[in-house]
């Protein structure tokens, strides 16, 4: 609960399968309701069934990115839900700011009472079954001993409830409000408050969605055309086809459940080269396997859309934690020199517009985009402003909203199909009127694309090297002229459109004590970290570039001037995009900071590192929490 | 339109492959056939992958791709899926299609998505200059088997067969008219349709040259009598004898259609889907469900 | 001819099948048996069959290791190779040194006379139709000719062709010495020399061999004790097969010809797991598909060799021309973070020794090491001091040699397998004496393996993250231990090994006028532009490291700091070693000078873009030889 | 040695299945059929790909490999290779063997080597949950297919026949006995054995639950009486029935071994080939061929 207004992280632990998560969903919806805003971080156990899950939901008046350092109010399911999150409550006593432990007393009680920890005994298991005679209703039971001890708004809450069970007829409904009312009822008669946190009144609903961060890839990708997926399942990027399954049928398309990646991308392509919006979704081990598939892609200038949702690597690694180890693989995996295009998002909501920038760039320039997230965004949601999609009247499809990396609308772009008509000089036709597909002479290097069914555009695509109208042929003065109108497009690209992904910068001072640069989740995070140090009184500087390659340098090294240091925090080993940026740029002070643990950072280790770098006073190198901190630290 | 010759498919690029190739046979036939059935250019897509083989499209007219080693059936899906108006011919080899390859051919097939299939059996790797491939006959010698190979051969039809094609044929390189008819038939065919054609590679196998195929052919529908082609054991049960004659120097080997069943195909079966679904043409609707529920 | 010694380029031209490339092999053999030293560089028609081919053989007193800038004299068997060789025979007038052209003039005249070039006519094909009555027979006439003009010495040629045709009989060698001497005594009867060129007389032979590139790596492999091979032909590394089936037959081991690339390493890594040294070899789309598997070999710690037989890329690119375009797939491919090596190849003589080397780097650390080299190198020939592969007392083998990159001698590294007898402490069990394949806290990050059929150290492996006993397991500590476990294993390579892999640099000055960093073939054509800048009066210091990755910064960094400005030649288009140097060392000023027209460097280029470099004062930034020039030029 | 018992082949690890999952029941068969063999736990090598079924060799003793999905019978096929005094055993799934997978099943087995594969058919992706596989039904759910699945299953019994596997068996995670017997005999099996067990998800698959198979199975050997295992035509034939209980609900689902026979394994060719090339004691003559040769 800042200064600034309300802030308020609840979180809700136990075994999965006891509506854990459900709860955690409730409470989002509730601040929707109540005209507050939400993020909710879930953690599903490794387990397929049971094992411990959890649920972080923070809200807030203003809109917030990340769930903080931690909790406010712990709401366990069970003694193995404190136990888990003793080490935070344990340090409730240090950050002087109370910590409230509502759990259920059914077969638990706490062994020590911890300084600064205020606790709220509350039988819930005992009151599912033997009071409401249905243990599914513990969840609800929680809510309403929530709703009761913090003010949380009776009627948003269950409004949420019923939005949830209208469809299983009224009576379910009106048990679970019963057992709502009932969690309201025992605390009311068996317990004081003692704590400070207190929900405000409901404000006008404000016109939002609440989306997962899979599910708005789904949509972003369905406003922006996509007419054929290509899926094979792999954690955690399965869902986005789960959700984005219906969508595609309703709206003329298919996605096609594949054998393998290898498949699914060739499949995409397939659909792309026949003239569709077309995509896929994988994780790290499917970014290997389509590597082949990814360098024809580029070598033959097929628009493809490939959302990676990262996972911790090497290998099969840690399919259930968050990382940021892909972005070398998106950068370089394939082999020989071919364009492509990374974008990064940090938010949900980012989720959404970029997936729709995403085909904008795959379709304009032909080449492979991807679209990189995690695993922790994927199952996270948040409350944010809708999306708008309209058609204007020339037909073009606009999407609008309160696009997060400032910009005021993106105009969706099909691609430059070859117009037989237009071209009555036969700028795309040879002498003998075969069709240019891979002219080299125009001042973008984007030729149009000719769509099976054309008489007018008929060609070949090969990988092999090739003249302008696409035969095979590898003499030196071809082979270049190809290669350089194929990474023209990239010079274009970052000429006409790598700016508007270059928006979220914040410059406090021309001298700032520390800059920070980030990309994905992370950037969320350090966009907290950067308020605290700001009110610490350190001035901060901050850029979250959504285009994460190709790198426009001058952007960055004009950003870095303006800071005595640059921290570039992100979670994997190498320091990927310090990396990267190190070898574009002409910036050698770059620190990286970087968190292998599969876990995303909390703002607070930025903090303390931030200040760590500016009283030691250090430049650049790469380091980690243990640097901080002396030893190992996790943060969920 | 005026009325299209088989020159009228054929590209501007020449073919590369050594004199006496099979595949020019191939192409030959599939020109033909494309212009027996007067298909327009612009409609047909020929995939495929990676040999000798596989740059035949190169040398048709139309849309063409020529794309990954073993891929040539995962990008023709694409195409033919998300544009079913279009015939999708996959041009592929033996080493393309069932050793690279060979994880993608139960899936197109049981699926049976409408596509035609036209692996062109050489029985080795010619564009990597003689390896032996799974078609190869025990004891053949490749370049990393120099001492004859000891695998046993792949049964290309009866795989097929196996995986639930529903039009399946064996046909000649060195014989025009057969090659034509059956290509044609294939590509007429609603369903998968897998068309193996004994190509000689005269460069790199001389065992199965066009000497020794001269007399061991035997065409199984005129003088087998196999002409109920919609009799499934049957056709196993030919197609079981596939490479009798790389040990019997008597027995034969087989052309003519093995099978032919006509079944729902993918794109039936989606269309099904597509109807019971519905569609929406809002997108704003779409988007609209993640707003917290009216109530 | 340079004036310091015997150098003479002979290229032979013509169409492929009528022995060009069997004339080269003639020439190349015939200067090691006149104890002179030889490279070959071949190039085969992209064709099956037929198409043009031509073989470039450089003969010289000291050892060169690139085939110059162009011929001296060229023997052509048809017009076409005349026609193909123009632009060069052009050169002749400018050049101030003659050009040689002796060409089969059955049916062949040339138009007009070039200013500087001697014109040999000989009709090849008619004597060797006519007199020989074998066609077959064009190239030993050829070889005739040749001698007769030039000197070549005859025994030498006569026992090379004994040599190749001994075992087809006495009735055919003595044929071909007819067609040699018909050669000759057709140049005697018809021909005046009005050439400079002249063999010196033949020197006592030294102990050498000639290997192609392949040939090489396959022989270094065999040295040092590869026993298990996967292959997936791809062109142009298929040969490394070739050459190694029946050498691993001979000493036990086997060539296994898998289903495709992703089964190849996955089969290799099996026998790797089981004990045995392993390896695979493929080309660009064989690495695309490893990929997953590569991720795997590095998370799971098992030592692997692949070799990377580079072409053009990107997708199927252009198979029969050189590139070094693969880095960034060898350095970045594959998901997650996990340590890698990386050695590439200078010469066909690295090829055998750095094969050995890979084997001990991926032995010790237990890591995939890529052998980096390309597909002109693959099929060149060398003439190179024999190496010897010796069993010491203790019964460790070393190998022996000129090692061309300044390392006495290789002992071949055998991979740390558990022993129970040594490990009476139990350092390496757990408590309930389970094996700690993975124990974290060794100073090295090195743990012994445990091979099937010890009981002693049974185990599973996973590409999970796992705890020390290999059980998976993904809390932050055991992650970041064994992160930190794997890395330090590079670390411990940077410190033991990595200079040995540094040791082929040359400082002039501590101020030189350019100093040259260069990798992999294009090593051998700057080295040569190197002598020659020295010769105009500059300072030059060269560096050609073996090792690309990990990258010791320091070495880089110290070499750097000691010349005015720093070009990293290679032929791709990223100029992806410059790109990796900027990003891990504090070097920003490095020159990118980059072809990608699918052939190597000519000595020349790098000489003309050198002075150019200090002439203008460049100190950084990527070119290409189209700077230069003002157009694409091709170098074969 | 003493007498090892099943436990003595299981790991410390804890299985992570969820309760009820038929792989427990392939997991302890599997133990008692090394222990009944008494195999040495230090031979016997588990390879397994991704999947919950391919998480069963980290919960056995031994030298295990838990690799890459689908990628299970490549390692595994190095490992036997190259020492083939190891017993090697590939746990698989339906999805790792099946979708992903499938281009490895053709070449292992027309090669013969002697692994032994035990895939737990649950005929969905459990891990991933819920998406259905190669051999769910047709009109399975799946969170990808939630309008029921549109593509027909393959046929693990018919496939790994047609690629020439010599031991062919299905049997039942919930018939312990039998799966025992089964995966005892397709470890002592010389050549490629294959052994496909049906093993219920009950989290993910309602539909092949064991209520379902409580009254849907008939052993073919003890029931039907099929009794010449070198039969291969009466193996096809009965394994073409495979999946009638799909659409029949009379129909049963098949236990029992389809196919037995002897033949060479690649190994034994393998040493023929070494015994005709022979032995080279030193390297050094190895590399002394590349002289120039003395004449
Ligand atoms: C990923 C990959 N691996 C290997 C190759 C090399 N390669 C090209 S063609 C070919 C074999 C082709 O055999 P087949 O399909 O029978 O064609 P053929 O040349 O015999 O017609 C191979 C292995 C490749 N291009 N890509
Ligand atoms: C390359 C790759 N793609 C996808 C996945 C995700 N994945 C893990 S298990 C699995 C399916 C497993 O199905 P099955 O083999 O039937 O095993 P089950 O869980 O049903 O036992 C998938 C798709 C992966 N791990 N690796
Ligand atoms: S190598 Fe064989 S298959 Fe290839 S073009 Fe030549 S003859 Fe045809
Ligand atoms: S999801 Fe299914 S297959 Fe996986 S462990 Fe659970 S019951 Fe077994
Ligand atoms: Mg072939
Ligand atoms: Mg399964």
């Amino acid at each position: 609960m800042a200064n600034k207004g309300f802030d308020l992280v609840i979180k809700v632990g136990g075994e999965g399968g006891e509506g854990v998560i459900t709860a955690g969903d409730f409470l989002t919806e509730t601040a929707a309701r109540a005209g507050y805003w939400a993020v909710n971080y879930k953690s599903y156990p490794a387990e397929i069934k049971g094992g411990y899950a959890q649920s972080t939901v923070r809200i807030s008046d203003d809109r917030v990115f990340s769930t903080g350092d931690s909790f406010d109010i712990l709401c366990a399911f069970n003694g193995e839900a404190v136990e888990k999150n003793m080490v935070f409550l344990k340090r409730a006593k240090e950050e002087n700011k109370p910590k409230v432990l509502v759990y259920d007393s059914t077969d638990y009680q706490p062994e020590e009472e911890l300084e600064n920890v205020i606790y709220y005994p509350v039988p819930l298991s005992e009151l599912a079954k033997d009071v409401m005679k249905a243990y599914i209703t513990k969840n609800i039971i929680a809510l309403g001993a929530l709703s009761e001890l913090f003010g949380i708004p009776e009627q948003s809450i269950k409004d949420a409830i019923k939005a949830k069970f209208m469809r299983k007829g009224e009576k379910i409904v009106e048990m679970n409000y019963k057992a709502f009312d009932l969690g309201r009822q025992y605390v009311r008669e068996n317990l004081q408050k003692k704590d400070p946190y207190k929900f405000p009144e409901p404000k006008e609903p404000q016109d939002v969605v609440i989306m997962e961060g899979n599910q708005a890839i789904a949509k972003g990708s369905i406003a922006a055309g996509v007419k054929f997926y290509a899926a094979y399942p792999i954690t955690p990027a399965t869902t986005v086809g789960n959700h984005i399954v219906m969508d595609l049928i309703k709206r003329g398309g298919w996605l096609y459940q594949a054998e393998d990646e290898i498949a699914s991308l060739g499949m995409a392509l397939g659909a792309s080269f026949a003239g569709q919006k077309s995509m896929t979704a994988t994780s790290g081990p499917g970014i290997s396997l389509m590597s082949e598939f990814i360098s024809m892609a580029g070598g033959t200038e097929l628009p493809i859309v490939i959302v990676d949702v990262q996972r911790g690597g090497p290998s099969t690694g840690m399919p259930t934690k968050h990382e940021q180890s892909d972005l070398f693989i998106c950068a370089f995996g394939g082999h020989g020199d071919f364009p492509r295009a990374i974008l990064a998002t940090t938010t949900v909501e980012d989720n959404f517009y970029l997936a729709v920038e995403a085909f904008n760039l795959a379709e304009k320039y032909q080449i492979p985009v991807f679209l990189m997230t995690d695993g922790a965004l994927a199952i996270r949601s948040e409350v944010f402003p809708a999306p708008k999609v309209e058609q204007r009247p020339d037909g073009k499809v606009v999407v609008k909203g309160n696009i997060p990396y400032g910009v005021d609308e993106i105009e969706v772009v099909d691609r430059w199909v070859y117009n037989a008509e237009e071209d009555k000089e036969g700028q795309f036709r040879s002498e003998t009127g075969r069709f240019l597909r891979y002219k080299t002479d125009t001042p973008t290097g984007i030729t149009p694309m000719g769509i099976p069914g054309d008489p007018h555009a008929m060609h070949a695509i090969t990988g092999l090297e090739r003249t302008e109208n696409s035969d095979p042929r590898f003499t030196p003065e071809i082979r270049v002229k190809q290669m350089n109108k194929r990474f023209r497009k990239l010079q274009t690209l970052l000429r006409e459109d790598a700016d508007r992904y270059y928006k979220d910068m914040r410059i406090d001072s021309d001298n700032a004590d520390v800059a920070i640069i980030s990309w994905g989740l992370t950037a969320s995070i350090a966009r907290e970290a950067a308020q605290r140090l700001r009110e610490m009184g350190y001035t901060v500087n901050e850029f979250y570039p959504r285009l994460l390659w190709p790198v426009k340098a001058e952007v960055f090294e004009e950003f870095a001037s303006k800071a005595k240091r640059v921290i570039v925090p992100e979670t994997n080993y190498h320091g990927q995009f310090a990396f990267i940026l190190r070898a574009t740029t002409n910036l050698k002070d770059l620190i990286s900071y970087v968190a292998y643990r599969g876990e995303a950072f909390i703002p607070k280790e930025i903090v303390d590192f931030a200040k760590m770098a500016i009283e030691k006073d250090i430049k650049k190198g790469w380091f980690t929490p243990s640097d901080v901190y002396g030893t190992v630290v996790g943060a969920i | 339109m005026a009325v299209l010759t088989a020159k009228d498919y054929r590209s501007e690029v020449e073919p590369t492959w050594c004199p006496g190739c099979g595949d020019f046979g191939v192409l030959n036939a599939t020109a033909r056939a494309l212009a027996e059935l007067q298909k327009d250019p612009a409609k047909v897509v020929g995939v495929s992958g990676i040999g000798c083989s596989s740059r035949l499209p190169l040398f048709l007219k139309g849309y063409n791709a020529h794309t990954l080693h073993g891929r040539a059936i995962t990008f023709a899906i694409g195409v033919k899926v998300s544009r079913p108006d279009l015939d999708v011919i996959v041009f592929t080899g033996d080493g393309d299609m069932f050793s690279i390859g060979s994880g993608h051919n139960p899936h197109v097939a049981r699926r049976n998505i409408d596509l035609t299939i036209i692996m062109m059996d050489n029985k080795v790797y010619g564009l990597t200059k003689n390896q032996v491939s799974p078609t190869s006959r025990e004891g053949q010698y490749g370049s990393l088997t120099p001492y004859g190979t000891i695998d046993h051969p792949v049964n290309p039809i009866q795989y097929m067969l196996t995986f639930g094609a529903t039009y399946v044929a064996q046909t000649y390189a060195g014989n025009l008219k057969h090659m034509t008819k059956i290509i044609k038939e294939a590509i007429e065919h609603k369903g998968l349709s897998f068309v193996n054609v004994i190509s000689p590679c005269p460069t790199f196998n001389k065992l199965d040259s066009y000497k020794f195929y001269k007399d061991h052919l035997v065409d199984i529908n005129e003088e087998l009598g196999h002409t109920d082609l919609t009799d499934y054991k049957k056709a196993m049960d030919i197609a079981m004898h596939w490479a009798d004659y790389y040990h019997d120097p008597n027995a034969k080997a087989h052309i003519g259609v093995y099978y032919k069943v006509e079944k729902p195909t993918y794109h039936d079966m989606v269309e099904q889907v597509k109807a019971k679904v519905g569609h929406e043409e809002s997108i704003q609707k779409l988007i609209d469900v993640c707003k917290p529920k009216a109530i």
